[in-house]
């Protein structure tokens, strides 16, 4: 075990992953020697030749278009993205390439060797354009994966799944806690399951549901609404296609309140989706209103972000109000 | 004169503004219209076997297209796609590759796929969307792919194929497979962001890959001159590129398959994409819903008419004695009774088990999506006379 | 008043538009002097010259770029796609460009002359990309509106509107209708609201919500809902951005019921939307959970097109299930 | 040489590839490095007026980089990007125009929008944020954005205002303003499909634009030649793409001016884009995130010093008795007091209101948004020790 913040995590799956195969490769703009923006890649280069980690033109499109073809090939192709503001682009190569490859053709080709990494989320001044948590553009797309890590340990183990997953997987990490989220991580490879929500803490009042950064809001309002003496169950979702309406359904039978919370814009975000779902399963069960915490319905603004943050009094709020519907 | 340092580039103290004027490309041709050879042009060497073979592929093309044009007509099948005189562009420059070559289509190559082997039955099985089609029925007619072949599966997104195959190359070159990828498109999909995404990469990773332009002249309704570009086609991109280009006429056989042929060993042997544009012209319309008399004239497609590359080629053969008139009927009649016969085989075939519905979306089906596929059956059982096809099997009845 | 079929509606109000003002201009692959691949804008060169309609190259980025430009400079664009299906190309510049443009800029900009119109759906043997129904992928963007009529009189009065309304409006077609659904449409100018929905039939056990050509499915289903006595409630949303919330609840706070019904795979649809945001807005008033009827989480498939269409007995059926509930 | 009828092409007979060397574009230059005039060459019309307006301008632009770097680095702003280097490039092209030209910009071309006269307090606004700012505080520093000045609003993703440009460029003609419109680049955007759509659809529409490239080397850490592209630079681009084209020294305000007022001409008179790439080098790091020491050398940025585009055209100044040593010293001393004395101003007014947080995103905010917005103000009355900035405001109180 080692202490290794969310960067490192990352980093260290990609190192061994790309030390498992040589048929590896790691991408995307100036993630070549220089690292990437971030310095995910930082070292792989030197490690693995300038061919195994190498900078792109900059492009998107061109980006994933070159990654699904060459998971088609039978490698496996790990893009990044700079910024998650910017896989708009490659928006028609993830949606009606990657996740139709393997229907369209009957099996016969598939990209299951792809993994788009993209760094999302606000809270670090980023404005319209460094902030966004496009995940919900991407849940409605049968044949993707999408996974959402939320600390080092979750990261390391998920990015090591998604990158040899048989499917192509959009793999969000959120930027914020890049640095500011630490722990202890195990510095060899393991791996944790696609598609499984994670219960992070159990309680018996109330579930809130949440993903990537937005868990550590969770914990927070948890930890206030504890003060005054309500009992939260925390689930993180993990992922968002295929997700675990299962782990939800159950705790939600259990507490009978659902407070679901994202960071991007509460309109057809994908706590919509939670929302829809869970009322059906657990119809007879809800005492209250599923609440859904959200960003507000406007672009992601610079200098009102602490207002518009979801941040956890504003879910705190929420899981009085539940309590107290 | 002068030279900028840091860039090498030479320096001029005058404004001049250039433009395409600077870089016409010509057209390589080594077969007249006429169907012989241009004085002092040398023909590519090609044994007879290699040249009937794709005599051939272009006869049974050329016979598949007209039937199911026909039988789209009559309701048989919902869609179809003709090459009518692009044949010589796909035929010329599969043959000119190896077996272990990656296509990439656009989906005009029915001739590449065919002269890789892929059997009459197997064009049927797609076009009927039948259980036996290798892509499962999942897509509309002319979708083909194959595996085996190493034809990747055409879709319909246009262009997303072209960064895709500087991908493959990439992947080919790192394996040293010896083998390269050759990717086709239409002269209007050439306008896409991913055609320039894709020649830029392969430029800069230096990838085997063999980028072919069939410039027919129309993107459906659209006239490629003046309405999808204003310079000089699509060629000068390449040089742009800085890779290795060529153009050719692509109603010539003998062309096509030499310049492939070169282009291929640059792409193996050296690692340099090529881009190939080969000018020719769509004799039919864009598809069974098109009618192309609202677009163009007559005039125009006699003028094409005239240069027909099976007419150019079966000239050739026939002065060099490798064929004869009634060789070439003959072959036509074999065809024509090979495509009655699959065809009326095929769609006697079952459409794929509704099961299939929910595989491959992923690796295997997801809990949430078996569930659906149950809901579904469930559904039909409750109203099989509104899902006669599906009813009577669902629960593995007669097909 | 005359006889109109959905495209003769739509080449109405295209007519309309570009008579009333010089500033509108109509574009896309093949829209020119040949009408485009339907004809929806056919007759237009003729009439206003090869300079107000006119072919583009085959790009759909470059289409919305160039849209934006054009709306941006204090023109009426009129940008056609030419599939749904191929809408995705042109993701960046309508979410990240078109959505953001007048916020971004403090309204110094806006392109709220931008119309983009495209037919989707399916129920025409067209498969993985000519069948999509993508407008969930857009109800997550802030900034856009979206509109989608469901027949020839809503058709041409909504297009009117969305040509002249100042912001930026997805004007999606149900293509399956273009010929198939005919009926009396005015042949001068009128317009409709944006923004609010339409009961299209009243009842008090049931409420249905569709929008596009599903609402032809909600009738269907509706009328044979009532053969057993049922008394189902219709609306049409019309409008998906902004969407008129309080109308569904007002319905649904008097019939107890709702389902909710799209084209699209079920998964982040937009029905998820509706049935979250009614969920809390009727938690009292519910007397089975909200049902949502819709595509499977597949890609769109040919063969098995009758099987997988969201037909009226899918709809029909669930209406049973949620009042025996 | 035979001609093909149809598409008036050169026929050869022979198979010959061609790449980046068939077409190689020299640059313009007419002040050398050392400020003196090439010889031969014949400097631009210049009045005395409109080149110290230039050098004025450089010479602000300048000391806003510097200071703002620094303003960043003490933590007052939270980001900033300079065009160190690059001045000559946007003031001598933007000095070219006329000021009804809409001008698009990619972030690096705040030397364009105080040519324009945007004013020193502008500036600061934006990149403080405050209330006073055009674009309310929305978006991070450097995206200003001015209708008044026709200065379209700098967003960041890349390329996108590319084929807007053709748009914007192609209303312009239609209401035949006699304006055209300039559109700035760097060559790394110059790979996104963007660009490619953008400059195709102008050559096709012929529309009053000008594309102008700023190549300085790098996009952040990744290198152009090699990297970004194989060939000969983003100019070859526009002859394949049959448009006007030419490339200058960037550093070299004489050849950019007289280059894009000819680019003008070509524009508004005769309807014919032009693509213009200037070779520059982006002297400072990317922007205050960057730390350019990780990805070239010390030995590379001072060959680079040496060509420095401010002291050049301050050299020929002086040699044209324009302006002294004197001169320049006394410009630098007053624009460094205008830009400290409103930073100071500047940082001191309050953000923009929270009711500006929903303003914008439609014409009218809808039922929805107020409500939403309602919600987080009686949230932030609740707890007001969280949200101290706007707590205090709320409700009108003071600023
Ligand atoms: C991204 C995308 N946009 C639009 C279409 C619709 N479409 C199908 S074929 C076609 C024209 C293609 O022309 P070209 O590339 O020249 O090929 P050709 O048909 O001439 O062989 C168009 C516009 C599509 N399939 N994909
Ligand atoms: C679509 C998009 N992709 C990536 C980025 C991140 N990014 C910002 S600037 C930059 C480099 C741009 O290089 P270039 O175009 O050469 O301009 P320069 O900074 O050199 O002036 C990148 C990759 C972005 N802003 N937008
Ligand atoms: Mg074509
Ligand atoms: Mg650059």
């Amino acid at each position: 075990m080692a202490k290794m913040n969310l960067l490192q995590a990352i980093n260290s799956a990609l190192d061994i992953a790309m030390a498992k195969s040589e048929k590896v490769y790691s991408f995307g703009e100036d993630t070549g020697s220089f690292g990437g923006v971030f310095r995910a890649t930082s070292g792989l280069t030197e490690k693995y030749g300038r061919h195994r980690n190498f900078n792109t033109p900059l492009v998107e499109q061109g980006i994933l278009g070159f990654a699904n073809g060459l998971a088609s090939q039978g490698s496996y192709a790990i893009a990044e993205i700079q910024f998650g503001d910017y896989i708009f682009p490659a928006f028609d190569q993830i949606v009606n390439e990657s996740a139709k490859f393997r229907y369209r053709s009957g099996n016969e080709f598939n990209v299951g060797g792809l993994t788009i990494r993209t760094p999302y989320g606000g809270g670090i001044a980023g404005g319209h354009y460094h902030s966004q948590s496009p995940e919900a553009y991407f849940a409605h797309t049968p044949g993707l994966k999408i996974v959402m890590p939320r600390n080092p340990y979750m990261a390391k183990g998920l990015l090591l799944s998604a990158i040899f997953d048989p499917n192509p997987v959009l793999f969000m990490e959120p930027k914020r806690l890049y640095r500011a989220s630490t722990g202890e991580v195990p510095e060899e490879e393991y791996t944790l399951e696609l598609g499984k929500a994670d219960v992070v803490r159990e309680g018996k009042d109330l579930t809130i549901v949440a993903w990537g950064a937005q868990v550590e809001m969770a914990e927070k309002a948890a930890d206030k609404a504890a003060e005054d003496g309500i009992d939260c169950e925390i689930i993180d979702l993990v992922s968002l296609l295929p997700w675990d309406a299962e782990t939800v359904a159950k705790s939600v039978m259990k507490t009978g309140r659902l407070v679901v919370t994202q960071e991007a814009p509460l309109t057809s975000g994908f706590a919509s989706e939670v929302a829809a779902t869970i009322q059906d399963k657990c119809f007879l069960y809800l005492e209250s209103p599923i609440a859904r915490v959200c960003g507000l319905d406007t672009p992601y603004p610079l200098c009102h972000e602490k207002e518009y943050f979801v941040d956890h009094l504003k879910v705190y709020e929420a899981i009085k109000a539940s309590m107290t519907y | 004169m002068a030279k900028d340092k840091q860039h090498q580039l030479e320096i001029v103290t005058e404004p001049k503004f250039i433009d395409g004027s600077a870089l016409k490309i010509p057209m390589l041709q080594i077969l007249k219209e006429d169907g012989t050879l241009h004085k002092g042009a040398e023909a590519p060497k090609l044994d007879k076997e290699l040249a009937l073979k794709m005599f051939d592929t272009m006869q049974f093309i050329r016979i598949l297209d007209e039937r199911m044009i026909a039988a789209q007509r009559q309701g048989r099948i919902s869609f179809y796609l003709s090459s009518l005189g692009e044949e010589a562009a796909s035929i010329g420059s599969a043959a000119a590759l190896d077996d272990g070559d990656m296509i990439m289509g656009q989906y005009r190559e029915q001739g590449a796929l065919a002269y890789r082997g892929f059997t009459v039955e197997q064009f049927m099985d797609q076009l009927f969307s039948n259980e036996r089609d290798l892509g499962k029925g999942r897509q509309m007619p002319v979708h083909y792919g194959s595996a085996a072949l190493n034809f990747m599966t055409i879709a319909s997104p246009l262009a997303t194929q072209i960064p895709q195959a500087t991908g493959y190359a990439f992947g080919q070159k790192m394996d040293k497979t010896g083998n390269c990828t050759i990717c086709y498109f239409g002269e209007g999909a050439a306008s896409e962001g991913d055609f320039h995404a894709a020649l830029n990469m392969a430029a800069v990773y230096k990838v085997p890959a063999i980028f072919f332009c069939r410039n027919n002249g129309y993107a459906i309704s659209t006239p490629s001159q003046g309405e999808q570009y204003a310079g000089d086609g699509i060629a000068p991109r390449g040089v742009a590129y800085g890779m290795k280009t060529i153009r050719v006429d692509g109603n010539d056989i003998l062309a096509v398959y030499q310049a492939t042929q070169l282009a291929r060993k640059l792409a193996v042997e050296e690692d340099e994409p090529v881009l190939i544009e080969g000018m020719s012209y769509r004799m039919a319309g864009h598809s069974t819903s098109d009618d192309p008399t609202g677009y163009r004239t007559r005039e125009e497609e006699e003028e094409w008419r005239a240069k027909d590359p099976l007419a150019r080629f079966q000239t050739y053969l026939i002065k060099k004695k490798w064929l004869t008139e009634k060789d070439a009927e003959e072959i036509f009649a074999e065809k024509k009774a090979a495509v009655l016969a699959a065809l009326k085989k095929a769609e006697k075939v079952p459409a794929p088990h509704i099961d299939e519905l929910i595989n491959d979306v992923y690796d295997t089906p997801p809990k949430q999506l078996k569930e659906q596929l149950e809901q579904l059956k469930a559904h039909i059982r409750k109203y099989p006379e509104a899902y006669p096809k599906t009813a009577s099997r669902i629960d593995g009845g007669e097909k």
